[in-house]
């Protein structure tokens, strides 16, 4: 018994260590993910964490689910999501203020209560104070005794799994497929839409940024020749995330007020 | 012959027949349902007359496995309780039929569909009186509702979608109660021998008396709303009031009849134990019934609602006749369902007459009607005078007799319901009084009399009512044996003159 | 060391998946937090996987990744789909299961 | 007890005369009021063959009954419906047959006017089957259709001329006290039924012996309460006066000779009933003296002449019910005032009517006056009936009243002394109204308005109450020739040995003789010898304006029972609306209430419905929590 005690405290050591630094990261990382407001920024911390899980399913002998959980979710999944992210482009309502009345304090509370309890009762489990280790099933190798698994008592479903997953193949192809529900305007009707629309303002097309502004960068807009800022000569994306700086400071009135206050 | 399923079968080829006619043709659809109807009474009386009298088994049994995995079947057999209000429900529906010719119009939905309602209707009327397993009963138990909950709230008048959802969502709630009794007695039945459904198979079971009482109570709430039993009765008046006249008869005179009967199919037969330590509530509330019917009945403004309150106090006495355990209420009893079915009906149909005539259901917009239409008011009044139970009259022998019944075994309920008579003297008085007594009401110098459409519709009715009053014997001789034979079974004997105690 | 310490990172990481899921808007960002989800499930099994001593855990692990990549495959079809006609991947704007 | 076949058609007769009317309708017109009143007469005719028939038995013979068919058997309750026709029932067949075919007689000229009167006949005819069928029944039950049924035609001939609302609120009034003694009778059935096993008149006549004498007082005080409601008896009397809303034929055949007498009749029949139960019997006794008493100080207040008379009927049958009460030797004495009070109550009935025929239908005595010479044979034959019913020698009253005062001081005791005293004084003040009802209508100076032309009545009419008037005068006499009535019903009544003789009839007929002088000569003394005003002078006693009301029994009921009942009425039809079916909707609130509530969760937004997820798990991780704790 003591013999065994001792031989787990040696072996687990360096494990120990790697948990008691991978673990909170894991945890503050998944916890930023929540917070942060860019949508990029949660895929990167996402990405993160799936790399620690993967050091931790190697380090628990699952050295097969380890790579894999690198090659698919960090790889795959996570391209995906950047993918996605870039397609849909950032969304002004991405705020983390909350719509739904009551929603925010009833969830808190109620993950509060259920991490409390899942805590609890694995504190009051008695699993895994002596773990038998995997030595024995890995003995042939963790990729083999796996594939063992899978093809014998799991071959069916995995079979039904892969069908699945050619399934999901079809099904996105087919909902992500355009069916072109707004007709593209041809060039000729763009150029009528120019000409015929509300007004002529737009006849010459969109203004460039920074025009008789005192900073030409692409995130100031241009100033009228009145002198009020054209906000339409920004691009949309980045006045949607915010990017754009405060024109206010680069109004004409302002800048004239301040000219003569100097002289 | 397999009789009960071809009386069964009749409304629905008919049924089947309107519609396929034509939608326009309103007129062969009516022809078609009072074909159909009449085929099907006179099919009920040649099976009537088939049947033996002194026999208190179930006759013209019919049986044929329909799930078997659950051990139901479709099983069909009547005693004579069933087949006085079988032929019952078959003779008030040509009845209906004939009396109410117009009354569909006006409705939600064509003519076509109010006919093929009401046919499907007596099908499940016949059906439910016949089952014999407990499952089919229940099923049509609850079926009946829907053909009623179309034809009231789709043919009727004021708030008759409210009406209508009151008097399903009342049903629904009593046959709720009821189905869970009838699985744990399914259950239990599994338990003791073999799952079935057959009542017969199931007033075998050994229960003790907390089961017995509770399952007891499930059948008995869903009759009490059924039939219906003070307090659960207020969905009537408003059932009442917003359906037309020819359904009000079918559900005053036919449907509530299946909460009485099932007092007596079901709770009686499959809980005793549980009956005999229910009957002083039952009794109470029966007298309650009468009396608190009574007086909504002299209190009532509408002449629809007047009558379902009426009936409310009549559905006590019989309430009564069947729990006070003698033979003369039990056979009173039946005698009174079979009655009630014609008085209510003569006065729905009269009153329905009136109502469509003066366009008004208030009993102070008519006045002076004896003069008018002579007709029309001497039927009401004989009517009404059945109702109040002159004798003479059909209600008479009934309501004597589960007086009397009572009387022997609970004199002091038999006593305070007696006092019923003299209400039923002012609830059917004071109306007529107003409607037929009086100078003629401004407004009502032209009504038209019965038409010979409506004399026909209504003169066997009045015949019956009448020839029944005075020579009911043909009717108790089929009721007695199976009256005595259910007091037997319960283990009573009609309690012997007293002599005072002398 | 005890390998249950896994288990309570696994809840944790649950726990937090789960306010994701609840608390943000961006359709994107609640996938992200259900990928999270399951991810904590999967270091359960492989923890249990490594304290029961066989490898059935981890088949089951290996599952659920595979289960996951498919929902995550059409999970962001749809909200592709969805934002080509509503211009928008807040999960508050596709309310029609009101109605 | 022989049988025979013919009894039915005693009721038959009149029954298909009043189904013919009816059906026939205006089809028969023209011939429905002779088909109606042959029918009567033949009915008539049969009562005297089944007479001449009875006449030839001997006295144990002499009942017969006939079983019609069978009604009722469930059980051990086994009513047929059965005829039974002894001594007791042939008086009154022939009473009602015989009056009754003088009133149809009659109504054919005083109803010649009115165009329904074919609908009056059909009603005449309905109430004579009715009427016979109640003294035919050979049981409690058989008699119950006939005392309903008469109650039927009394309600619908009460309510002839229901277009006047106080008309059919007087018949519909007169119904429903009937009906409450109708559920005295019930209550009496019932009673019979579980303490004898059996209801009808033999049968309870033989068990009567072995039941004890407390089922027989309830079942006494029941037949009570049913007398009380038909014969207008005290608590139930109040009916009676608006009664006279009803043709005055009516009035003579229902409510004088016949119909209000149904309760003497049933008194009578069940002698083995009363002379079981002394305290049943009493009561009788008291209830007859309250209601002679009540009737008599009615009538002298009444200037209405029909009401007045009907006042006088009440007092008259209260005697009848006090004789009956006394037992035995009482009975046939009741049933001899019945008979004599039939004629010469009848009499004055159709006299009444026969003034009103003249008058323009004025009933108010205050309007007469002097008629005397205007219609001398109304005015023969009314005041033959007035001799009879005074008792003066020798008319029918003298020897059937005095008997009855006679045999109530011979009850022995303060009772006996209490109930002469009664009678005699009831005496005295019939003396005083009947005169008082002479002289305002006769005598005196003419008091109507000119539109008025006073004639006398056509033969039909007259003569009619010509018969009845000799009735008056020679019935009394007949019954009485020999004790032939009491010698006649003698085997139908046990007898318990002769009863003593405390006073002499003849210092009883010099008693009353005196009572009636004095009440004649107050009369005389206050309506002869000064002028009558033509509207009742408003400055009288309190006395009199209490009897006015009818000594308050209008008010009494309206308090007692109207009142609480409209209310208890209206608190019921609220309650209804407000409890019961409150409840019941107050369910559905709830249920739609918490369903609109719960219907804020799904508010379409995934992520709530996310949260609730969230909030299960929780729920269910608690639930495993607390298991494993």
């Amino acid at each position: 018994m003591l013999q065994l005690a001792l031989q787990v405290g040696q072996t687990a050591k360096p494990e120990a260590v790697m948990f008691w630094i991978l673990g909170p990261l894991a945890v503050v990382a998944s916890l930023a993910m929540l917070l942060v407001k860019k949508a990029v920024h949660s895929a990167i911390l996402m990405a993160f964490v799936m790399i620690i899980l993967a050091i931790f399913y190697i380090a628990q002998d699952a050295a097969f689910l380890g790579i894999v959980q690198v090659v698919v979710y960090t790889g795959a999944v996570m391209m995906l999501f950047l993918f996605i992210l870039m397609l849909v482009g950032v969304d002004s309502a991405d705020s983390l203020t909350e719509t739904i009345r009551g929603l925010r304090p009833i969830a808190i509370t109620a993950a509060i209560g259920f991490g409390g309890l899942m805590l609890s009762l694995l504190g009051h489990a008695t699993l895994g104070r002596n773990a038998a280790g995997l030595a024995q099933a890995n003995a042939d190798g963790n990729v083999q005794g796996l594939a063992k698994l899978l093809f014998s008592t799991y071959v069916w479903p995995f079979e039904v799994v892969s069908a699945l997953l050619i399934t999901a193949a079809l099904g996105a192809m087919v909902l992500a497929h355009s069916h072109n529900t707004i007709v593209r305007p041809t060039q000729r009707q763009l150029s009528i839409n120019r000409f015929r629309g509300d007004s002529l303002g737009t006849a010459a097309g969109l203004p460039g940024p920074g025009v008789y502004a005192r900073h030409n960068a692409v995130d100031v807009p241009a100033l009228l020749p009145d002198g009020t800022p054209a906000l339409t000569s920004v691009n949309a994306t980045l006045s949607a995330r915010g990017d754009m700086l405060d024109y206010k400071k680069f109004d004409l009135s302002q800048i004239n007020t301040k000219v003569e206050e100097e002289k | 012959m397999k009789w009960l399923t071809l009386l069964m079968l009749l409304p629905l080829a008919g049924a089947a027949i309107i519609s396929a006619l034509p939608k326009a043709n309103e007129k062969a659809a009516k022809q078609a349902a009072l074909g159909t109807t009449l085929a099907v009474m006179a099919a009920t009386i040649a099976m009537a007359v088939g049947f033996q009298r002194d026999n208190v088994d179930l006759q013209f049994v019919e049986k044929y496995s329909w799930i078997p995995s659950f051990g139901i079947n479709y099983a069909l057999g009547v005693d004579a309780i069933a087949l006085v209000l079988i032929l019952m429900s078959t003779i008030l529906a040509p009845v209906v039929v004939l009396a109410g010719w117009n009354e569909a119009h006006g409705g939600r939905w064509s003519v076509k569909t109010f006919y093929i309602l009401i046919l499907i209707l007596e099908t499940m009327m016949i059906g439910v009186f016949a089952a014999t397993d407990v499952f089919l009963f229940y099923v049509i138990f609850e079926a009946m509702l829907v053909p009623v909950y179309f034809l009231i709230g789709g043919y009727g008048t004021g708030a008759r979608s409210a009406a209508a959802v009151k008097f399903l969502i009342y049903s629904l709630v009593g046959g709720l109660l009821m189905l869970a009794s009838i699985i744990a007695l399914y259950v239990m039945s599994g338990a003791q021998g073999g799952h079935t459904f057959d009542i017969n198979e199931l007033s075998k079971l050994t229960m003790n008396s907390t089961t017995q009482n509770l399952l007891f109570l499930g059948f008995f709430i869903a009759f009490a709303i059924k039939a219906p039993v003070w307090p659960f009765h207020t969905w009537l008046p408003d059932a009442a009031q917003s359906a037309t006249p020819g359904t009000s008869v079918l559900l005053l005179g036919v449907l509530d009849k299946v909460g009485t009967f099932g007092m007596i199919r079901y709770c009686l037969t499959l809980f005793p134990e549980a009956s005999k330590t229910f009957t002083p509530l039952i009794l109470v509330l029966a007298v309650i019934s009468i009396i608190y019917g009574a007086f909504l009945a002299i209190g009532a403004k509408d002449i629809k609602r007047l009558i379902a309150y009426t009936s409310i106090s009549h559905f006590g006495f019989i309430t009564m006749g069947i729990f006070a355990m003698t033979s003369q209420g039990h056979s009173g009893a039946i005698l009174y369902m079979f009655n009630h079915g014609f008085s209510t009906a003569a006065l729905f149909l009269v009153a329905g007459w009136m109502i469509s005539r003066r366009g008004s259901s208030t009993i102070a917009d008519f006045g002076g009607l004896q003069r008018v239409t002579p007709v029309m008011a001497w039927t009401f009044f004989l009517a009404g005078m059945s109702s109040l139970a002159l004798p003479g009259l059909s209600s008479f022998v009934s309501e004597f007799l589960v007086l009397v019944g009572t009387f022997t075994r609970y004199p002091v309920h038999a006593i305070i319901a007696t006092f019923g008579i003299v209400l039923a003297a002012l609830y059917i008085l004071i109306p007529v009084q107003k409607a037929l007594h009086g100078p003629t009401t401004p407004g009502n110098e032209n009504l038209k009399d019965l038409n010979l459409r409506e004399k026909l519709a209504i003169a066997p009715v009045i015949a019956i009512i009448v020839i029944l009053g005075f020579y009911p014997a043909p009717l108790l001789k089929v009721i007695n044996p199976a009256a005595s034979h259910v007091i037997s079974q319960m283990g009573f004997t009609d309690p012997a003159p007293t002599n005072g105690g002398k | 060391m005890d390998a249950s310490n896994y288990l309570y990172v696994s809840a944790l990481l649950f726990t937090i998946g789960a306010v994701g899921v609840v608390v943000r808007r961006n359709a994107i960002v609640v996938f992200m937090c259900i990928e999270l989800m399951l991810n904590a499930a999967n270091l359960s099994f492989v923890t249990f996987s490594r304290i029961n001593g066989d490898l059935n855990g981890q088949v089951m692990a290996f599952f659920t990744m595979v289960v996951a990549a498919c929902e995550v495959v059409v999970g962001l079809a749809i909200i592709v789909t969805i934002y080509r006609s509503r211009r928008s991947a807040s999960v508050d704007d596709a309310s029609l299961l009101k109605r | 007890m022989s049988t025979s076949n013919s009894l039915v058609y005693l009721i038959a007769l009149p029954l298909a005369g009043a189904a013919l009317l009816l059906l026939g309708r205006r089809r028969t017109d023209k011939w429905g009021h002779l088909l109606a009143t042959a029918l009567s007469a033949s009915s008539f005719g049969v009562g005297l063959y089944q007479l001449s028939l009875m006449l030839g038995r001997s006295d144990e013979a002499r009942p017969i009954s006939q079983k019609l068919f069978e009604w009722i058997h469930v059980g051990n309750f086994n009513v047929d419906a059965g005829l039974l026709l002894d001594q007791l029932s042939i008086c009154f067949v022939l009473l009602i047959t015989g009056v009754g075919t003088l009133i149809h007689i009659y109504s054919i000229s005083y109803m010649s006017h009115d165009h329904d009167r074919r609908r009056f006949f059909a009603y005449l005819n309905l109430f004579i089957a009715a009427m016979l069928l109640l003294v035919l029944g050979n049981s409690y039950l058989n008699l119950y259709v006939g005392w309903e049924g008469v109650g039927l035609a009394s309600y619908l001939l009460i309510g002839f001329w229901n277009q006047k609302p106080a008309y059919a609120t007087a018949s519909k009034k007169a119904f429903v006290m009937n009906r409450v003694g109708d559920m005295g009778l019930s209550f009496a059935i019932m009673i019979a039924f579980a303490t004898m096993g059996t209801v009808s008149f033999s049968g309870v006549a033989e068990q009567a012996h072995h039941t004890s004498e407390a089922a027989l007082t309830g079942m006494g005080i029941m037949l009570l309460v049913a007398a009380a409601g038909k014969s207008a008896q005290f608590p139930l009397q109040a009916w009676l006066g608006d009664a006279m809303a009803g043709p005055t034929p009516v009035s003579a055949l229902i409510h004088a000779a016949t119909m209000v007498t149904a309760g003497v009749y049933l008194i009578t029949r069940s002698n083995f009933v009363f002379d079981a139960a002394p305290t049943a019997q009493l009561l009788v006794v008291i209830v007859g003296a309250i209601t002679l008493m009540f009737g008599a100080l009615i009538g002298t207040a009444k200037d209405d002449i029909k009401k007045a008379l009907a006042a006088s009927t009440m007092s008259q049958i209260g005697y009848m019910i006090l004789a009956a009460g006394l037992g035995p030797v009482g009975y046939a004495f009741a049933i001899m005032h019945l008979l004599t009070h039939g004629f010469f109550k009848a009499g004055m009935f159709l006299g009444a009517g026969s003034v009103m025929h003249g008058m323009n239908d004025e009933v108010n005595m205050r309007k007469y006056g002097a008629l005397r010479k205007f219609m001398p044979i109304t005015f023969a034959t009314f005041g033959l009936g007035y001799l009879a019913i005074l008792g003066v020698p020798p008319f029918a009253g003298f020897y059937s009243k005095d008997m009855i005062i006679e045999t109530a001081f011979n009850a022995g005791g303060v009772k006996g002394i209490i109930l002469g005293s009664v009678t005699l004084l009831g005496a005295g003040i019939t003396a005083f109204y009947m005169t008082r009802v002479m002289i305002l209508t006769f005598t005196g100076t003419k008091r109507w308005d000119d539109e008025a032309h006073p004639h006398e009545s056509p033969w039909l009419m007259w003569l009619p109450m010509a018969i009845l008037a000799i009735g008056s005068v020679a019935s009394g006499f007949l019954l009485s020739r020999g004790d032939a009535l009491v010698n006649w019903l003698h085997p139908l009544f046990a007898h318990h040995g002769e009863h003593e003789e405390l006073l002499k009839p003849i210092v009883v007929s010099g008693l009353a003789l005196t009572m009636v002088a004095i009440g004649v000569a107050i009369a005389f003394a206050k309506y002869s010898r000064q002028e009558v005003a033509h509207v009742a002078p408003e400055n009288v006693s309190v006395f009199t304006k209490i009897a006015r009301q009818d000594l308050m029994q209008d008010r009494f009921n309206e308090a007692v029972f109207m009142r609480p009942g409209q209310a208890l009425t209206a608190t019921l039809v609220a309650t209804d609306e407000a409890v019961i079916d409150g409840a019941v909707r107050g369910v559905g609130t709830i249920a739609l209430g918490s369903g609109s509530a719960l219907r804020g969760l799904q508010n379409g937004f995934v992520r709530s419905y996310a949260a609730l997820i969230l909030i299960g798990a929780v729920a269910l991780v608690a639930a495993i929590w607390v298991v494993v704790q």
